[in-house]
């Protein structure tokens, strides 16, 4: 019981780690805002329950449990009402995406903006 | 298997910093920010277990609860900010 | 850098890392104390100051080369003067000789709360913190003289909901939510912190942090239906005066100020009774001069708008 | 003597150098206000990382634990996080009120400006009027 549960800890901490990273790399690389913010907050929100479902697994019965449920019920609440009203607010200031910035610019559709 | 995701999480936090650090505009700044707050609720809370007393997770629970307040603060006191929301410079 | 905001940000990450790296110097009290108030106070105060201030520094014509003589000098002569210090974690340090291993060892006897930090804090201590109290009402004293309302001004520029807070329905609803729990685990920390990390001073700032995300989000004037000034600022006052009335009261009934072992008959119930009143005086101050000074420095940008509309 | 087991004072210096280094070389006041932070926390980890006893856990008793570290460090700087914001919004407070008063926050601007006021105060108690104080101050520039 006790290798079942190590094991499956494992898994879960390895893929919620694993998506974290991805999560990070787009933050980093990706040319614009709202790429970046794509790939922050759809990988984060399964990143991070996937690490706190790992914990639980060590977790066992107990104060600890309930904890680890209540973070990661409000941690995926918060994050995902944050990222919406990031994306909602930076698209009402004037910032647009890459691709509809070169349509506008050009006037022509279909095309392509170079990387930054 | 702790330390292992400490190690990833300590290299996303330091992409989310670099992002912080170049910008270029505003909402790439909080956007970094807010990801490293969720990153530093996962820290937190995988340390206790590294430490062995998971008893302290209230801190991430504070984090959990209170960390999007500064997302909310900057659309309060700088949305709007207009056209020239990107950074003139630096 | 010249954008200000960055830097505040980057201020932000900085108390995130802090409180990560107290957490792992065992130091749970304090990274809860650093978790709350970087999560929730800081970072927002020096936003309504750049709303206020501009955003842009506006030139960056540095002196750097005395400057950054006399921060070499004073360093290097830090670090020699750190030479002599004991090792880091090395147990056998002179700190850990005198007062530390008391507190360790009989204050489970002696108090019978199993957090020595908050036992030290609110009993050994009980001056100290008196102290420090005291320090945070006067900080909020000097706000609230510094950034005055005229009242004139108050009638017109008041609004339900901030514009900018209208379009962002998902947001408004699901802080809603979040409300009730920050406030119910408020709570929690002030009365669980003999037990566990926590007590008055985390439970005031995170108590304030859920009302000024109310505020934040529906407008000063229903933040201030909530909490009115005058009520914050007698709130304020009361909790200092709990607190130096428990000492009061330890003085008719006979023993030192602040010595709480005569307040029950058993001396141990009467350390707790003590510390529960002691916390809930630090808790009541520190949550009242927190909405104060954000009160304050919020109606300052709604007035700012105004000016400049 | 192994002098690199001291390396948490050394982090301690830079922190509190690198805060130093920000109050004395900019004049923005809010950055220094920043690098005040900055102080204030590399004293906080000063005194936090003399408390910590390797081997150690929280000082939460506990049956399963023996050794805790140092309590009182950290009671000190709990108390000093909660003091450190309530005064650092005084001086936000403040420079909102200087930022009212004299229309910058940069320390250079602010110093001309209060030394053209101290002149024009010299100059009109020696019997100059208005006028010749403005010329004297053009002149200047």
């Amino acid at each position: 019981m006790e290798i079942l549960l190590d094991i499956l800890s494992w898994i879960f901490l390895v893929t919620g780690s694993f998506f974290c990273l991805t999560g990070a790399l787009g933050l980093f690389r990706f040319p614009d805002f709202f790429s970046r913010i794509h790939a922050a907050s759809l990988t984060d929100t399964l990143g991070a329950s996937l690490i706190l479902i790992g914990l639980m697994f060590q977790a066992g019965w107990g104060i600890v449990l309930a904890k680890l449920i209540m973070i990661l019920f409000f941690s995926i609440f918060a994050g995902m009402t944050a990222s919406h009203a990031m994306a909602k607010a930076a698209l009402k200031s004037g910032l647009q995406p890459l691709e509809f910035k070169g349509k506008n610019e050009q006037g022509q559709e279909g095309e392509q903006p170079s990387k930054p | 298997m702790f330390a292992l995701t400490v190690i990833t999480l300590l290299i996303v936090m330091a992409l989310a910093l670099a992002r912080a650090y170049l910008g270029p505009t505003l909402y790439d700044r909080i956007l970094a920010v807010n990801n490293f707050g969720t990153k530093t609720v996962l820290l937190i809370g995988v340390m206790d277990f590294l430490a062995g007393r998971p008893d302290f997770l209230d801190i991430a629970i504070t984090y959990a609860l209170i960390n999007f307040i500064s997302v909310i603060g900057v659309l309060r006191f700088f949305e709007y900010a207009g056209r020239n929301a990107t950074d003139r410079e630096g | 850098m010249k954008d200000l905001f960055a830097v505040v940000m980057l201020t932000g990450i900085y108390s995130l890392l802090t409180a990560s790296l107290f957490l792992d110097l065992d130091a749970v009290d304090v990274a809860f104390t650093e978790a709350s108030v970087g999560a929730g106070i800081s970072t927002l105060l020096m936003l309504a100051t750049l709303k206020l201030v501009g955003r842009f520094e506006r030139h960056t014509r540095y002196k750097p080369a005395l400057a950054l003589g006399v921060v070499l000098v004073t360093g290097s002569l830090l670090v020699y003067g750190t030479l002599d210090m004991p090792h880091f974690g090395s147990a056998d340090a002179p700190v850990h000789q005198h007062v530390a291993p008391r507190y360790l060892n009989d204050s489970m006897a002696e108090i019978g709360v199993p957090n020595v930090v908050t036992s030290v804090l609110a009993s050994y201590r009980g001056y100290d913190t008196l102290g420090e109290i005291l320090v945070v009402f006067t900080a909020g004293i000097g706000v609230i003289s510094l950034l005055r309302v005229s009242r004139r001004t108050k009638k017109d520029s008041r609004k339900k909901v901030p514009v900018d807070m209208q379009q962002q329905i998902i947001l408004r609803i699901v802080a809603k939510m979040m409300l009730p729990p920050i406030l119910i685990f408020a709570l929690y920390v002030q009365f669980h912190g003999d037990y566990g990390p926590g007590g008055g001073f985390q439970a005031g700032v995170i108590f304030a942090a859920g009302i000024i995300l109310y505020t934040m989000l529906f407008g000063l004037s229903s933040g201030q239906r909530v909490f009115k000034p005058v009520v914050l600022e007698l709130l304020s006052a009361l909790g200092i005066l709990l607190y130096a009335g428990v000492g009061v009261a330890c003085l008719l009934l006979g023993g030192n100020f602040l010595e709480y072992n005569v307040l029950r008959h058993d001396p141990v119930h009467g350390q707790h009774l003590g510390i529960l009143l002691v916390e809930l005086g630090v808790g009541i101050t520190v949550a009242s001069v927190m909405i104060t000074i954000f009160f304050k420095f919020t109606w300052r940008t709604v007035k700012h708008k105004y000016k400049n509309e | 003597m192994n002098i690199l087991g001291l390396y948490n004072y050394w982090i301690v210096v830079v922190l509190m150098m690198i805060g130093f280094y920000i109050v004395i070389a900019h004049e923005n006041l809010i950055k220094k206000l920043v690098g005040l932070t900055i102080f204030q926390t590399s004293v906080f980890f000063f005194y936090i990382s003399m408390g910590k006893i390797s081997g150690a856990t929280a000082p939460i008793l506990d049956e399963k634990w023996q050794l805790y570290s140092n309590p009182l460090p950290h009671v000190l700087i709990l108390t000093a996080i909660v003091v450190g914001i309530a005064t650092t919004a005084l001086g936000l407070a403040l420079v909102v009120r200087i930022q009212e008063a004299y229309g910058s926050i940069e320390e250079n601007e602010i110093q001309v400006q209060d030394y053209h006021d101290r002149m024009e105060g010299q100059l009109e108690a020696y019997g100059f009027r208005k006028k010749h104080v403005l010329s004297v101050q053009k002149l200047e520039e």
